[in-house]
């Protein structure tokens, strides 16, 4: 493979990493704070319609992002709703919300569009444009690092650059601020939270916003960056990649990031080559599809260190004696 | 002393739930512009009123059967079985095998291996996972999911390279020979005398998962087996106590549980397509999990789930062929279950209790 | 007179159909240790609770330092100066001690300056009340008496100026109480006001100030120490005078039973519990375990009863029973004619959603008398369960109905019955009168001193020193999973007993 | 009344399935009568679609992609006063009218054109599900190419191996960059759905592409070279217009009975010179003529001008 071919390879591992990257960190925020989410696909997939919908209304992808955003947060409350507020099981919540934005996404868009529960294809100013980095241009010329910066590094969409810069954000938040340690302990033990007069309802409903947001600019990323436009199901498992990424990753941030680049990297090698030759056999395509969710048992079986998550995780709380 | 009757529990809460989940729908059905009532008539009509009806409706019961009994099972352990979907993927394929290897003299031989394949296949699927909960403490949820794609991916394989016949297009397996053929209801009901569609699908296998139904009632309520994995389900230190293993009831209650979705192919795979094609279990799988929550994870609640499921699943096709509502209503009604009966609960709950409560109040 | 530090006026609170509280008031004077005490269940921790704001009350009214102050939630209690450590402490296992300490009570959004602040500020508190812990340390990493320094400094550092301590001294040994109640007299010096839950009658009389005894969600009485004596607390805490000795004949112990040698076990976490043990139990004596919580004797009955694995060596009959691996569980230990009562019966002994009848065969379930062939025969189990009820008083008797509708005392009484009816050789059993009234208490003593008069081995643990008292023949001591010594019951006493459980060894063993 | 059932891809592909449904469309417009359709959401549904409309009367039942030939072989015997008409496979039976097009002639015009248009002389194919329908796409277009210019290079992709393969714009996109970085300056997409990533990524990357079956020049005006039009919205029409009468059998529809074509229309004036066009209607003419042989992949599995 030559030089062209790897920085090529790379980039698509950034842009098909990206919503993988926002997603996780939305379930490390969610999952940190002691509730499950496996309804990160449903927030993105609900994000991926709205924002295209509504860019391809307006042409403006501003507005379809938050619009995006706004249906992932709907999603994002009703997990709350079902699993702080009535104390529901976090993970069959999390299977509802995959469903109803799995069907409501196609119902929707057919009523809107009627184009077979698609929106139509975005153009112009509806769609999140590459993002030149400064120099880009005139450093192409240098080798080796030349095309690493403009090639990798730079013209990506805006969204990649966000997503990228969460993880120290995330970091910093989490470990950093007074938020942070309250939402870590609210995962590890409840009770220690609200014997210290800091609501965990509040906390949660927090966490789980946050969850909302980040699920609902990778929904948007998906349909106005990725793609120029819905189409139904375009989400296609990523939600819960990006969770095999965050067990993998053992809920800390900067890990995460390791873990959507190297699923990313997994999902670039598949798309761009059938079968892989290496050294005499072939690899088939399917097992590079299946390779992150391999790799997720593995981990989860403990071979590769214990995957502990946080303590108070899925259970609802309910005050004690 | 209990806040509320135990009827109250077991058929009313499920009963306002869905109640809550049907008007949810109807205003999905306004807010996209057409009238439920007509929607639910058509439903209704395409599902029900007629043998051709009917036997789609139970034809796609029979398949939610395997997998809500699957659920079900796992669930009385204490387990939270997601990957019914994959289990019924990899069922699939040992049907295919069983039929395709072997020269069956009779459907009712073929039936029984079947079965048994399929059974293999999905306890084999399921056993992984069950292995990492009960040895490792792996969260069965997420391994389970894993294991849904693991087995897309696996049985594209298989379909693409392995199984395809030499110059076909389609990722699927050939025809069954035609001695492997099951009797449909039509076959089945014709020699008595009742007029039953010809071209519906319901067969033979709907037997075999009432059959099932009952054996898992009497497997969870009547053996101690099905004690042992009740008790795990409740109280795993209870279980150590009372010298269950929970290994080995993990392991045993996941492998009946892969099995029974397993079997699901049997019914869509032998007895419908009679060929394995991809994506032959139409996310069955996961609306085993609303008919286990809306069955209360009862063989009999189930059986009724199931026929509910398979009256939505046939009503929508039907919505979708002679309306323009997308198939995806269903899934949004499917959806709207599993909140309501599943996550949403105390919702219900909670102003039951109070009310119970006060009614008690009052007559004391 | 200076207005009380504390005033409750007729608090009520309900969970569902069970009335915890009903209709309380009483009042504190600052300055003050005031004990509270009662049975279990009587409504003391809810009370407390509902103090701190963790709780609403349904109705009444809390009075701080003469002025009406509502209560909504553990923030308001925290700035009316309240603080409180819970039975069950509330930390965060993987922060530190410092996280712990600044959770809830930061300066500003930013952690750094919060913690840089609590560092300086936890010295202080330290040396001015001897709190001594290393702020770093994470909370799993420590003690459970460093853990209680941290709630007692997690209080001082939020400026309480109440101090509520629900059963502060249960996981504590002797001296490590000792320490807490000095740092208690130089809080109570300050001018601070403590509230002290307690079982232990002696803490009561030799640190309170003034005392209120609750029954019942109710209270009952409200006295001055000093004009108090144990005895008479009892009563006002039961309503009935309180026998404390069990009527029985001296043992005649026969042929040993049990013979343990070098029994060691290991948890899963890795710390070894079990370090070592000798011990053999006769027949027709009863062996008690005495010793602090948390010292191995948890561990020491699991492993007799088959719950986890251990090494070493058991006998039963001069028999050795595998300790590990196949023939090792619990379901083997049963069919080697091994009783076992466990320590927490909601937790093991019961499956609280199961009918009286399903628990009845709980662990039996294999048994033929309750088969049919492969399914199980559920008319005959029902049938010994009615017949179990009649006998054990069982109330209500209805085998429907389910475990966790009736009282504690009465699962309890289901668990005993189903094990003392199987008739076994050896019967292990754990607290068996953990949360459960004193009618219910004599009547299960006198069903293990029965059995014992069968000419059965009973090994007793129980973290009540007057129960190991009263009932066993023989007393052995564990302390940090060593057997600090073994006592006649009728040659020691409850100072001697005291002193091996703080793991000061007695001579002979 | 007819019903019309599309493939997994839906209406709305801009491909294949909307060509029918173009086809339908016009048929409904001209004659004022109305027509029943469906689209598929599982593989395990067209057999029940099919039994549902012949059960419910519908006549003629036309069916798009090849993926039908199965469920159709078990249906049609059923129903013999139904007529079915499948596009894309050849299934027997005295009702069924088989309709199959000779793309290959199609892709060779589309291959002359990427290869007089292309600067660096390498071209690109990305096609759908690997199936032989998709390599006699590819066949064609590769001796196109090598036709008009003996020394471009062309390079191929196929997008997957299961139905999904023709909804996957995300992988279409990638395949196009990865083809574009390898010097790919004109891609044809003959992959469904899947090839309106590969027009939008071209388009973003500016290059050109080509369409396939319907004419999707006006998907990206002026970044579309031109699109392989595959008439599937005729044999639908005619289809519907014969009516439950028509002759069933086997027909052919190649570039002779213009089944198969290039597009020209304002979109793409501008990039097509004359010089282009005059010999790309050659070409068409000669094939059609018979005085051109195109090699059709699916005769012997094999092709002269690419392999794969
Ligand atoms: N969260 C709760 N939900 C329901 N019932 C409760 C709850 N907390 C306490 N109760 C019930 O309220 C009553 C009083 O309980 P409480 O914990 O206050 O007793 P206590 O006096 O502290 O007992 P102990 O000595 O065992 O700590 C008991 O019957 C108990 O079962
Ligand atoms: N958490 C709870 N939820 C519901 N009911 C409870 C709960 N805890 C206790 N109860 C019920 O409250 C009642 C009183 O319980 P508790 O254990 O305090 O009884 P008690 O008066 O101490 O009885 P006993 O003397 O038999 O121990 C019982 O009927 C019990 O089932
Ligand atoms: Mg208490
Ligand atoms: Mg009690």
């Amino acid at each position: 493979m030559d030089f062209l071919t790897i920085i090529q390879l790379l980039d698509s591992t950034v842009r098909l990493a990206t919503p993988l990257l926002l997603a996780c960190l939305a379930g490390l925020f969610s999952e940190r704070a002691g509730i499950f989410d496996i309804g990160l696909e449903g927030k993105m997939l609900m994000a991926a319609f709205f924002s295209a919908a509504v860019a391809a209304a307006t042409g403006n992808v501003w507005l379809g992002l938050l619009a995006g955003i706004g249906s992932s947060l709907l999603l994002a409350g009703l997990h709350g709703v079902a699993s702080i507020t009535f104390r529901g099981n976090q993970l069959i919540s999390g299977v509802a919300i995959n469903f109803l934005a799995a069907g409501m996404t196609v119902l929707i868009a057919q009523d809107w569009f009627q184009q077979g529960g698609r929106t139509p294809s975005l153009i112009g100013g509806g769609r999140f444009t590459p993002f030149d980095l400064p120099f880009a241009e005139s450093l192409s010329g240098v080798p080796v690092l030349g095309p690493v910066y403009s090639e990798l590094l730079s013209g990506h969409s805006i969204l990649v650059y966000i997503a990228f810069l969460a993880v120290p954000a995330t970091w910093w938040v989490l470990f950093r601020t007074r938020f942070g340690l309250r939402l870590r302990a609210v995962g590890e033990n409840p009770a220690a939270v609200d014997t210290a007069g800091v609501s965990v309802v509040g906390l949660r409903y927090a966490a789980v916003m946050i969850c909302g947001l980040l699920c609902g600019i990778a929904g948007a990323y998906l349909a106005t960056a990725l793609q120029a436009g819905f189409v139904k199901d375009m989400t296609a498992g990523r939600g819960f990649i990006a969770l095999a990424a965050l067990i993998f990753a053992k809920w800390r941030p900067w890990h995460a990031m390791g873990a959507c680049l190297l699923f990313g990297l997994l999902q670039a090698i598949a798309l761009r080559f059938q079968n892989i030759e290496l050294g005499g056999i072939t690899i088939p395509v399917q097992a590079m599809d299946a390779l992150p969710y391999v790799l997720t048992v593995v981990i989860l079986a403990g071979f590769v260190g214990k995957a502990i998550p946080p303590r108070a995780g899925g259970e609802p709380y309910v005050k004690e004696r | 002393m209990d806040k509320m009757p135990k009827w109250a529990d077991v058929v009313l809460i499920p009963l306002i739930s869905l109640f809550l989940a049907a008007l949810l729908s109807a205003l999905v059905i306004l807010g996209i512009g057409e009238d439920p009532v007509a929607a639910v008539k058509l439903m209704v009509d395409g599902a029900l009123g007629s043998t051709y009806g009917w036997g789609y409706t139970l034809y796609y019961a029979t398949n939610f059967m395997f997998t809500g009994l699957a659920v079900a099972i796992a669930a009385h352990a204490g387990l939270f079985n997601i990957g019914g979907e994959g289990q019924a993927m990899l069922g699939g394929l040992g049907v295919a095998l069983v039929c395709l290897l072997i020269p069956w003299p009779h459907w009712t031989l073929a039936l029984v291996f079947a079965a048994l394949g399929a059974g293999l296949f999905g306890a084999a699927w399921a056993a992984i996972p069950a292995y990492l909960q009960a040895k490792r403490g792996s969260h069965i949820v997420i391994t389970t999911i894993m294991f849904n794609f693991i087995a897309a991916a696996v049985l594209n394989y298989v379909l693409v390279n392995l199984l395809r016949p030499e110059g076909s297009m389609d990722p699927a397996t050939e025809r069954f020979p035609e001695a492997v053929h099951l009797p449909s209801l039509h076959e089945l009901l014709a020699p008595i005398g009742i007029e039953f569609s010809k071209s519906a699908p319901a067969n033979v296998s709907l037997l075999v998962a009432v059959g099932a139904c009952l054996f898992v009632w009497l497997l969870i309520w009547r053996t101690p087996l099905g004690y042992e994995i009740r008790s795990l389900g409740k109280s795993e230190p209870g279980a150590r106590y009372a010298g269950i293993s929970s290994v080995r009831t993990i392991m045993i209650a996941m492998l009946i549980s892969g099995a029974l979705a397993g079997m699901m192919a049997v019914n869509n795979v032998m007895g419908e397509a009679e060929r394995l094609v991809l994506n032959a279990t139409e996310g069955a799988g996961f609306i085993g999990i609303a008919v286990a929550l809306m069955g209360r994870n009862h063989p009999f609640g189930v059986f009724l789930a199931a026929i509910l499921f398979g009256f939505l699943y046939q009503g929508g096709a039907e919505l979708a062929l002679w309306t323009s509502i997308p198939r995806e209503l269903i899934v949004v009604i499917q959806a709207l279950v599993i909140l309501f009966t599943g996550a949403l609960d105390n919702m219900v709950r909670m102003p039951l209790e109070r009310i119970f409560l006060a009614m008690r109040k009052g007559q004391n | 007179m200076t207005a009380p530090a504390i005033e409750l006026k007729g608090i009520s609170k309900a969970f569902g159909p069970v009335q915890a509280n009903k209709d309380i008031s009483i009042s504190v004077a600052p300055g003050t240790i005031h004990g509270i005490i009662g049975e279990n269940g009587a409504g003391k921790s809810t009370l407390m609770s509902i103090l701190y704001g963790f709780y609403k009350a349904d109705k009444g009214e809390v009075w701080i330092k003469g002025k009406r102050t509502a209560i909504p939630d553990s923030q308001a209690a925290i700035a009316a100066g309240i603080g409180m450590v819970f039975q069950h402490f509330k930390l965060v296992e993987n922060f530190t001690v410092l996280e712990n300490i600044v959770l809830g009570a930061e300066d500003s959004g930013m952690l750094m300056p919060s913690l840089r602040r609590a560092r300086k500020e936890l010295k202080a508190l330290e040396e001015e009340y001897e709190l001594f812990v290393d702020p770093d340390a994470r909370i799993d990493e420590i003690g459970v008496g460093a853990q209680q320094r941290v709630e007692i400094l997690k209080a001082l550092y939020r400026k309480a100026e109440i101090l509520i301590l629900d059963e502060p001294t249960g996981v504590l040994t002797p001296s490590e109480a000792d320490q807490l109640f000095r740092i208690l007299d130089r809080l109570r010096a300050e001018g601070k006001t403590i509230i002290l839950i307690t079982h232990k009658l002696r803490e009561i009389m030799e640190y309170t100030d003034t005392v209120s005894v609750m029954r019942r969600g109710q209270m009952t009485a409200t006295v001055k120490t000093a004009e108090t004596s144990p005895e008479h607390l009892a009563e006002l805490m039961v309503g009935r005078k309180v026998l404390l000795r069990v009527d029985k004949v001296p043992a005649r112990p026969g042929a040993p039973i049990l013979e343990i040698e070098n029994l060691r076990v290991v948890d899963s976490a890795g710390v070894e519990r079990v370090k070592g043990i000798d011990l053999t139990v006769r027949a027709g004596e009863i062996v008690g375990i005495a010793g602090v919580a948390g010292n191995g004797q948890s561990e020491l009955l699991e492993v007799l009863g088959g719950m986890r694995p251990g090494t070493g060596s058991i006998k039963l009959h001069g028999t050795p029973l595998p300790l590990q691996g196949n023939g090792s569980d619990a379901a083997a230990r049963r069919d080697a004619r091994i009783g076992h009562v466990p320590e927490d019966r909601q937790r093991e002994g019961l499956i609280m959603d199961f009918h009286a009848w399903e628990n009845v065969a709980f662990g039996y379930h294999r048994d033929p008398a309750y088969r049919n062939g492969v399914l199980m025969n559920n008319a005959a189990l029902r049938a010994d369960t009615e017949a179990k009820m009649q006998k054990f008083d069982v109330r209500p008797p209805d085998p429907w109905l389910a475990a966790k509708s009736f009282s504690g005392g009465n699962q309890q009484k289901i668990v005993v019955a189903r094990e003392i009816e199987r008739n076994p050789d050896l019967l292990l059993v754990g607290q068996p009168t953990r949360g459960v009234d004193i009618g219910a208490i004599e009547f299960i003593h006198k069903q293990i001193v029965a059995l014992r008069d069968q000419g059965k081995a009973i090994l007793l643990v129980s973290v009540e020193l007057e129960e190991i008292l009263s009932l066993a023949d023989r007393v052995a001591v564990m302390f940090d999973g060593m057997i600090m010594g073994e006592r006649p019951a009728d040659q020691t006493d409850e100072k001697e007993l005291g002193l091996m459980m703080a793991g000061v060894a007695g001579e002979a063993a | 009344e007819p019903a019309l059932i599309f493939d997994l891809g839906g209406k709305f592909d801009k491909s294949f399935n909307e060509a029918a449904h173009g086809g339908a469309q016009r048929w409904a417009e001209e004659t004022g009568q109305s027509y029943r359709e469906v689209e598929l959401q599982s593989e395990a549904q067209r057999e029940q679609a099919l039994r549902r409309f012949a059960e419910a009367g519908a006549n003629p039942i036309v069916m798009v992609g090849f993926a039908f030939a199965d469920a159709l072989g078990q249906v049609a015997a059923d129903y013999p006063d139904t007529k079915f008409t499948i596009i894309d496979m050849v299934v027997e039976g005295d009702n069924v009218r088989s309709v199959v097009f000779n793309e290959h002639e199609g892709s060779y015009l589309v291959g002359m054109m990427a290869a007089m248009a292309s600067k660096s002389n390498t071209v690109g194919f990305i096609g759908g599900m690997d199936i032989p329908l998709i390599r006699k796409f590819a066949c064609g277009y590769a001796e196109g190419v090598k036709a008009a210019n003996p020394d471009a290079k062309v390079i191929s992709n196929m997008t997957g191996t299961t139905p999904a393969a023709w909804n996957d714009p995300v992988k279409g996109s990638e395949l196009t960059k990865a083809q574009i970085s390898q010097g790919a300056d004109v891609i044809y997409a003959a992959a469904g759905g899947t090839g309106v990533g590969v027009l939008q990524t071209a388009a973003d990357e500016g290059i050109l592409s080509i369409g396939v079956d319907s004419n999707q020049n006006h998907l990206h005006p002026g970044k579309v070279l031109t699109s392989m039009t595959k008439n599937v919205g005729n044999a639908v029409f005619e289809a519907f217009t014969d009516g439950a009468d028509m002759e069933t059998g086997f027909s052919v529809m190649g570039l002779s009975n213009g089944g198969v074509g290039y597009a020209m229309d304002e979109h793409n004036a501008p990039l097509i010179s004359a010089e282009m066009q005059a010999a790309v209607d050659e070409a068409a003419a000669k094939i059609a003529s018979g005085e051109i042989k195109v090699h059709d992949y699916m005769s012997d599995d094999s092709c002269p001008a690419l392999s794969f």
